[in-house]
């Protein structure tokens, strides 16, 4: 059997601006065979990446090929000219990248940007590759094939235009697709369709493919092979069977056994004393717009919201993209005053908007956000991040503010010496932890998680996870964890919320979240977790709750797609 | 046109009427800082304190000159105006002709320098860091900083002086045909654009750069497009709000801005004209001046920022 | 020799455009009112005055056939028969009266109202006969009449942008600001006048354009261009330049009421430190004659050639100073480009001054409101004064203890005197030689410091002929469309 | 980028060799500027020669102006005006400008809006009226010319600075900051301006040859540098009947204008950058 992708001693090298070459991937070989789906794993900052675009004959800038060959259908895309690799890329190999809500064109219709490949590469005549997309449209179970290449990027919904990402590189009949992360954005219930369309495709084509992931449940799905990354080096290689069962390697073993985070050990004091509430949201209303004359927003997101967080204890809010949970976290926080109802801390109300709150009442509460990318400042190095809040609210200044930085770095395992960095030269695990730790000098008494873990990859999860379990007992903090990946979840909190479009549907203790579950969407949340299993993504078409939830799904994804082009 | 532009359009229009009572006010109070007046300053030398009263008596200003300036705001409304005081001709014929020659040159300026500037810009960005995008930065900063009057100056020197292909003088009313515009516009065009086109190019090079270092760009390049396709089909539709506006701000420099073209060139515009009020005190008509030049800046943000909203479908549905 | 002789013939026929230096909104072809040069060519071109000075400096008639006194103080004046305004209306005595009353009514805003108020009554005697009646005796009347003021428009005529007058041409366009044109009078009742067709007026601002203008052809006549830019035309053909060497002048004014002024020897001590030779050759570029500190210029027939001007002098300055007791002190002399070449004049001065451990600050101001702002007031000051007819009409607006512009604050009982005296003296030598003693007072005792007299240079392309210096301004005395005409 | 790259190590600071010219350029302009009363060969304002427009020769390196003064010595002692008040004149701008638009974006709202259209006014009155009233009302000095010229340029700093301030305001580290109780002067100096310091140079570059054609432009209201000083533009101004015989006099002053004006904005498109430690 023939390889259609070889890859030989591939080193990539990046020049630091302090003219330093270093290399990211040092020597990597990998072959793919015709209709094979390789996987890519490996923790953050492995070079996943970046070997995926070599395929394309591609390097991000300030990075460069120094040696090796990477043989894509015959043809070293390392030795091509510029005008060969561009007519190579998108008819050889295609590529699917990581947030397609960035890679798509605000300014251009979806299918402009779907056919665009066939245009540049006059593949075909424009009727007809539009008659082809609508057919991917349609492979890749996307609602209204017919038209919804006519709409904008920002009009359709997340995982919607993950797939219309793929159908924009299927186009070309490329005889290998390069999946760079594909989901790792996409809240669990998305993430299933997702999956399943591509697989189909795949199958359907008999296209060979590489797949990037960080997430193991999902290259189990959907890839023939797995080969385990670390540090720009190959560290395992193996079926998925193999790799998942029987993983050989130490990182792999990590991985693994990371995917099933221990359950919550009970808080100590459980039974002893009921822990008074901390924090008490009554009947909140909050949403986006002007006022209206009911005294209501325009656009009202949360709807009638009680929550109690116990001291000590974390309160888990789950629910599917857009149901209003970062919402929730933006009122509590003081940063979208409230429409309706109150919100008391330790039995005192707290004012609405952040500027009618004491320093103190802001100290006590901190929020960590989801998108570690922007919730550091890029121009400030990370020890200057930390130091701001232990000098803001402690006062805090010279050695003993640098040991405290020292310590908060340490608290969060990572190397004192990052304190010099940039944030852009921290990988996503390293931001987030940093963003934690800036929460953490405040020393608070309730920290708001906001999809705190959702872009790491789960031993890095899991680590961070372990870290906030232990702060909770030495520290007694209390958290509220948002959160749509339910493992995490099950692994931090005492008691999880359900919300969907904007009301909370559900309250339980995380313990019976598997089983107790009684609202329907709940169910369907729950049911979609991936498993570590190769056969569960195939063995869902038999679950007829799922199938039909699923459906009730894109029916009301439909109707606010409507809603959303009418407003 | 849709509802986000319409309302865009309504609500900047309100606010312009605003902007333009502040601005009446802020020049009415300036000019009353000047030194002299109308009368003192007509007279001249001559100007002694009993014929400073006699003739303010006979022109009208003895009244306050808060009152005149309500008056004046009030016949605005009704489009009236006013009358000058320096030679009591109705302002607005004294305007009409001169602003349809600052409308003309700034449409000449414009037609001609916009594309070039664009062109540069663009280019200059697709070739980033290259010999070519160097020589243009260079170039571009040289341009502008030759003084105005000098550009102008060596222009006439060399085509009406020594080469005699073009004349000396741009006398607007002679234009018959085209050729004649061309060879009466093109020196004062060509010192204007040197004016305008720098911060043109500049900005536009900046916007389509930023826009280039996207992941949609980057995509486009993974599909196999070429650079003129990122630039022109990709980055370029999405750089079009901040470039719309670099060039309104640089061409609103061309009504007000262009005195010492029109004074070289001897061409009648409105730049000129706001000057002579000035130095004369000419109330009705430096207000009038001052009336025009804040319409056509707002104007011009204005359609920056329409531009901004239709090339952006985001902000174009919202 | 026969191609001159065929040369100076004038032709008739085709049309010219000439520019000025400044025009502005402004601009108004309302004889009293006008006051830029533009002004003046265009009141020149489509009006006619009383009497006119010729080239040579003495009164010639124009519209007038005949101005006669007995006693300096009672004139009639005979008018020319058959002359017709533009609009066919026949020049009648009720036109002078009426165009010499309104200039002494303070709502005309007229520019010679301080002349026109010594008319005590301006009165028609017969249909061709006007009485005037001064208030006391003068002698120049005749060249009073001949100021560009003292043009006839027709009687009872409110609007004037129709430039409705006698003058050899009919006004066409009239945009303030920008430009006029004329037409020729067919009907004009000098004879073979004027030899154009049309001509054109424009004003250029910017020195440097205007000549641009005039080399590329764009124009025939370039009025008082740079100093500096005379090289340039000495080596172009095409081209040649009229000098007139008239009383414009730029003085050094420092009032005797304010200090420093009021300082015995500050005043003169600046006399000496002026360095007039540098002005005259440096800043002036030697188009203009070294002045001797007062008004009435060389070509004045009342010119005292016994006066000499004061020689450059640093020592004898700088111990003036010292007896001022502002030796050290620095004073702020004001200039602004609103008096020519007066920033130049005034860094001379400053370097002089810094040469003797006398410290001058120049302060150089806005053109704009510097005649109503600094002029006159500030305490050491430049001055610009255009070239008047007569000594009287200089002294009484100057120098009299109530002149209007008496821009040192002088004040002699003394002067006044010879001053009332010699206005209605008829006697030319005795009045020569009060005006002589006169001229010496100011020189010595005034503090206006005058160091050159400015010349007026024109260019203009060599195809125009017929223009002569005049005592009364560049292009003509502003006269020159009647005049010229253009060589093919 | 630039292939040759010099460094000074010492100081922990890199520059490419673009960078480095422009400095070196500049420098040397501020130390004309410094020195020159000392080195000047003659006074500013004494006429050496009689004749006007003079060719270089051995005494008079650059020629004459149209006085007869040595161009060398005006251009020498202009440098202290040129150099001095662009570069406070347009830091003073930017600074007004750039602060008022970050605030402006962090505050929003009314404040925002009522400052907005309030500087869109000002920006439509015309600069000419505006320096007459100025020289009308305050009188003139350096630093009233300082300040006028800032007055001019600020809002247009303004608006391109919020434009830029409004983007990072939306970003959420600002948001941290401002759940953190932070005020406005940290947001602004802390988390804004560094975000938007890039662009914001690049602005001042552009700002800065507007300012010292302007100055010229005051000047000649008589605003500021009062003769015999002059500035660059103003001795462009006053020897321009030297362009048609190519005098020195107008030419050299405008090829020290461009020197300088392009070699502030090589240095701004090319700083140098600090080595940083990053512990590896
Ligand atoms: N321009 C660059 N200069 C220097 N180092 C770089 C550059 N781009 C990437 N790197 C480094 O190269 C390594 C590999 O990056 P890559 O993006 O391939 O990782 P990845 O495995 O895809 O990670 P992630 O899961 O976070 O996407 C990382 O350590 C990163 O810091
Ligand atoms: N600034 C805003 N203006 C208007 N609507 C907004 C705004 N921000 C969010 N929304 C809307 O509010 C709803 C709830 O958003 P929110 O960010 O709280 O969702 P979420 O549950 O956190 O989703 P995700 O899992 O994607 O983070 C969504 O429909 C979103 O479109
Ligand atoms: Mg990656
Ligand atoms: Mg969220």
């Amino acid at each position: 059997m023939s390889n259609i992708v070889e890859i030989r001693n591939l080193r990539v090298k990046a020049k630091t601006d302090s003219g330093r070459v270093v290399e990211i991937i040092k020597g990597v070989d990998l072959e793919i065979a015709k209709g094979e789906v390789v996987a890519l794993i490996g923790e953050s900052g492995s070079g996943k990446t970046t070997i995926a675009l070599t395929l394309l004959g591609h390097t991000r800038s300030g990075c460069s090929i120094a040696s090796g060959s990477v043989t894509v259908d015959g043809r070293d895309t390392v030795a091509m000219s510029e005008a060969e690799r561009r007519r190579f890329r998108g008819t050889t190999v295609a590529y699917v990248p990581q947030s397609a809500a960035a890679a798509f064109n605000p300014s251009k219709t979806i299918m402009d940007q779907v056919v665009e490949v066939a245009r540049i590469h006059d593949l075909m005549p424009a009727a007809v590759a539009r008659q082809k997309a609508v057919e991917l449209f349609r492979a890749l179970v996307l609602p209204d094939p017919e038209t919804i290449g006519a709409r904008y990027p920002h009009q359709v919904s997340g995982g919607q235009l993950q797939r219309l990402a793929a159908a924009m590189a299927l186009i070309g009949d490329p005889q290998v697709m390069v999946f760079d992360e594909p989901t790792t954005a996409l809240d669990v219930t998305t993430q299933i369709e997702v999956l399943r369309a591509f697989k189909a495709v795949l199958r359907d084509r008999g296209m060979a493919g590489i797949y990037v992931s960080h997430d193991l449940a999902v290259v189990a799905q959907i890839a023939d092979r797995i080969v385990v990354l670390k540090d720009g080096e190959v560290q395992e290689v193996g079926t998925t069977e193999a790799v998942v069962n029987h993983p050989s390697h130490d990182y792999t073993r990590a991985l693994i056994s990371a995917f099933h985070p221990q359950a919550k050990s009970s808080p100590p004091s459980d039974a002893a004393a009921p822990a008074a509430p901390i924090l008490q949201v009554k009947s909140l209303m909050a949403g986006y717009g002007a006022m209206g004359q009911d005294g209501l927003p325009k656009y009202v997101v949360l709807k009638d919201v009680d929550l109690t967080l116990e001291r000590g204890r974390s309160l888990g809010i789950i629910g599917e993209s857009g149901s209003g949970k970062s919402t929730l976290a933006r009122a509590i926080a003081g940063l979208l005053p409230p429409a309706a109802g109150q919100i008391e801390m330790n039995g005192k109300a707290l004012a609405g908007g952040v500027r009618q709150r004491s320093k103190e009442e802001l100290r006590r509460l901190q929020i960590v956000f989801q998108l570690a990318d922007t919730a550091l400042n890029p121009n400030k190095p990370v020890g200057a991040i930390l130091a701001r809040p232990l000098f803001f609210y402690h006062a805090m200044r010279g050695a003993a503010r640098a040991a405290e930085v020292d310590r908060l770095l340490d608290m969060v395992r990572l190397p004192k010496a990052l304190k010099y960095r940039l944030p852009s030269e921290l990988s996503g695990g390293q931001k987030q932890r940093v963003n934690f730790a800036r929460a953490l000098a405040a020393k608070p008494d309730l920290i708001l998680c906001d999809e705190i873990t959702s872009a790491l990859d789960t031993v890095v999860a899991a680590a961070v996870l372990e870290l906030l379990d232990e702060l909770q007992r030495e520290l007694g903090l209390t958290y509220m964890f948002i959160s749509h990946d339910l493992s995490t979840v099950e692994a931090i909190c005492d008691r999880v919320a359900v919300m969907y479009e904007g009301a909370k549907v559900e309250e339980m203790p995380t313990s019976r979240m598997k089983s107790g579950a009684e609202h329907p969407y709940s169910r369907l949340l729950i049911s979609s977790v991936p498993q570590l299993d190769t056969g569960w993504l195939d063995g869902l078409d038999d679950d007829p709750l799922l199938r039909s939830a699923m459906a009730d799904r894109r029916a009301a994804e439909r109707w606010a797609v409507a809603r959303r082009q009418r407003s | 046109m849709n509802a986000v532009v319409a309302r865009l359009v309504v609500q900047r229009l309100g606010i312009m009427l605003i902007s333009l009572l502040i601005v009446a006010f802020a020049v009415f109070f300036a000019t009353e800082m000047l030194p002299g007046d109308v009368a003192q300053i007509l007279l001249g030398q001559s100007a002694t304190p009993q014929a400073v009263a006699a003739l303010r008596t006979a022109m009208h200003l003895d009244q306050p000159a808060i009152l005149r300036f309500v008056y004046w705001l009030g016949g605005l409304v009704s489009g009236d105006l006013g009358r000058s005081y320096a030679n009591n001709m109705d302002v607005a014929a004294l305007i009409s002709g001169r602003l349809t020659n600052s409308l003309q040159l700034a449409g000449v300026t414009t037609l001609f320098s916009v594309p070039i500037a664009l062109c540069l810009g663009i280019t200059a960005a697709m070739f980033r860091g290259s010999l070519y995008d160097r020589i243009v930065s260079i170039v571009t900063v040289s341009v502008i900083s030759i003084p105005e009057f000098m550009v102008a100056t060596v222009a006439v020197l060399v085509f009406a002086v020594y080469l005699r292909w073009l004349p000396a003088l741009s006398i607007a009313d002679q234009v018959h045909g085209i050729g004649e515009l061309l060879r009466i516009y093109a020196m004062p065009v060509i010192t204007l654009s040197f004016v305008v086109s720098a911060q043109m190019i500049r900005m536009t090079r900046a916007a389509v750069i930023d826009t280039l270092n996207t992941p949609y760009v980057e995509m486009a390049l993974l599909k196999g497009a070429s650079r003129r396709r990122m630039v022109l089909s990709h980055a370029l539709p999405n750089a079009l709000g901040p470039i719309a506006n670099a060039v309104a701000l640089s061409l609103s420099y061309l009504l007000g801005g262009v005195i010492i073209v029109e004074t070289i060139f001897n061409y009648p515009g409105v730049a000129k004209l706001m000057v002579d009020a000035v130095s004369t005190r000419d109330l009705p008509l430096i207000q009038s001046c001052a009336m025009i030049f804040c319409v056509c800046y707002l104007l011009l943000i204005l359609i920056a920022d329409v531009i901004a909203i239709i090339s952006n479908p985001r902000l174009r549905n919202r | 020799r026969a191609t001159r002789a065929f040369a100076d013939t004038p032709k008739s026929g085709g049309s010219m455009t000439a520019a000025g230096w400044s025009s502005s909104t402004a601009d108004t072809l309302d004889p009293a009112k006008a006051s830029l040069s533009t002004d003046y060519v265009r009141c020149c071109a489509f009006y006619n005055r009383l009497t006119f000075l010729g080239e040579d400096g003495n009164v010639a008639m124009e519209l007038a056939d005949k101005v006669e006194t007995s006693d300096g103080k009672s004139w009639t004046v005979t008018l020319k028969p058959d002359v017709t305004f533009h609009d066919g209306k026949k020049l009648t005595p009720e036109d002078v009266v009426f165009s010499l009353n309104r200039l002494k009514d303070p709502a005309t805003g007229s520019k010679v109202q301080a002349i026109a108020k010594q008319f005590a009554s301006v009165k028609k005697v017969d249909a061709k006969t006007v009485e005037i009646v001064l208030e006391a005796p003068n002698a120049d009347l005749p060249i009073i009449l001949a100021l560009h003021h003292f043009m006839i428009v027709a009687d009872g005529t409110t609007d004037f942008s129709k430039g409705n007058g006698t003058g050899a041409f009919k006004c066409q366009t009239f945009e303030p600001g920008v430009r006029s044109v004329g037409v020729k009078n067919e009907n004009y009742w000098k004879p073979q006048l004027p030899h154009l067709d049309s001509f054109e007026f424009i004003a250029i601002s910017d020195d440097t354009a205007r000549v641009n203008a005039l080399l590329s052809g764009d124009i025939a006549l370039a009025a008082s261009i740079n100093p500096r830019a005379l090289r340039r035309l000495d080596n172009v053909g095409g081209v040649t330049v009229s000098k007139t060497t008239s009383g414009n002048y730029t003085d050094l004014n420092v009032r005797l009421d304010l200090s420093p002024g009021d300082k015995a020897g500050f005043v003169e001590g600046l006399k000496y430190l002026v360095n007039r030779e540098v002005i005259q050759r440096s800043v002036m570029r030697d188009l203009a004659v070294i002045a001797n500190d007062q008004p009435v210029s060389p070509n004045d027939r009342y010119y005292n050639k016994d006066l000499k001007p004061k020689a450059h002098d640093p020592e004898k300055a700088k111990h003036l100073f010292k007896k001022a007791g502002l030796l050290g002190q620095s004073i702020p002399i004001v200039a602004s480009d609103a008096a020519t070449a007066s920033v130049d004049m005034a860094t001379v001065v400053q370097q002089a001054g810094s040469e003797i451990g006398m410290p001058f600050e120049v302060k150089r101001v806005p053109s704009d409101g510097y005649w109503s702002k600094y002029w006159l007031k500030a305490p050491v000051h430049f001055g610009n004064i255009n070239p008047r007819p007569t000594p009287d009409i200089l002294f009484s607006l100057l120098y009299a203890s109530d002149a209007p512009w008496n821009e040192s604050q002088y004040k002699s009982e003394r002067f006044d005197k010879m001053l009332l005296e010699a206005r209605g003296m008829l006697d030319d030598t005795k009045r020569k030689a009060i005006y002589g003693d006169m001229q010496t007072m100011i020189s010595d005792e005034a503090g206006t410091i005058i160091p050159v007299w400015i010349s007026n240079v024109d260019a203009l392309s060599s195809k125009l002929k017929g223009l002569k210096p005049n005592p009364l301004g560049g292009m003509m005395g502003y006269a020159f469309a009647e005049y010229v005409w253009l060589d093919s | 980028m630039s292939s040759t790259v010099s460094s000074a190590r010492g100081l922990g600071l890199r520059i490419n060799i673009v960078g480095a010219i422009g400095a070196a350029i500049i420098l040397f302009w501020v130390a004309v500027a410094i020195l020159a009363p000392l080195i000047a060969p003659y006074p500013v304002g004494k006429i050496v020669a009689f004749d006007y427009f003079q060719p270089m020769s051995s005494s008079f390196w650059m020629g004459t102006d149209y006085l007869g003064r040595d161009m060398l010595s005006r251009i020498m002692m202009g440098a202290r005006y040129t150099v001095g008040i662009s570069l406070a004149g347009v830091t003073l701008a930017c600074f007004l400008g750039v602060t008022l638009g970050m605030i402006a974006a962090v505050v929003g709202g009314w404040f925002d809006l009522i400052l907005s259209r309030f500087l869109d006014a000002f920006n439509s009155i015309p600069s000419l009226l505006f320096g007459l009233v100025i020289v009308a009302g305050v009188g003139s000095s350096l630093t009233v010319l300082i300040v006028t010229l800032a007055l001019i340029y600020a809002p247009g700093s303004y608006r391109f600075a919020r434009a830029l301030a409004v983007n990072v305001n939306a970003m959420d580290f600002v948001t941290v900051a401002r759940v953190r109780g932070e005020g406005i002067v940290y947001m602004v100096r802390e988390e804004i301006f560094p975000n938007i310091i890039g662009p914001v140079l690049a602005d001042f570059g552009l700002r800065f040859v507007f300012i010292v054609l302007l100055l010229s432009g005051l000047s000649f209201l008589g605003l500021g540098v009062q003769p015999p000083q002059a500035d660059w533009g103003a001795l462009v101004r006053e020897n321009l009947d030297g362009l048609s015989y190519g005098a020195p006099a107008v030419v050299f002053p405008s090829l020290a204008i461009a020197s300088l004006t392009i070699s502030v904005n090589m240095l701004i498109d090319n700083l140098p950058y600090r080595i940083r430690d990053r512990g590896e």
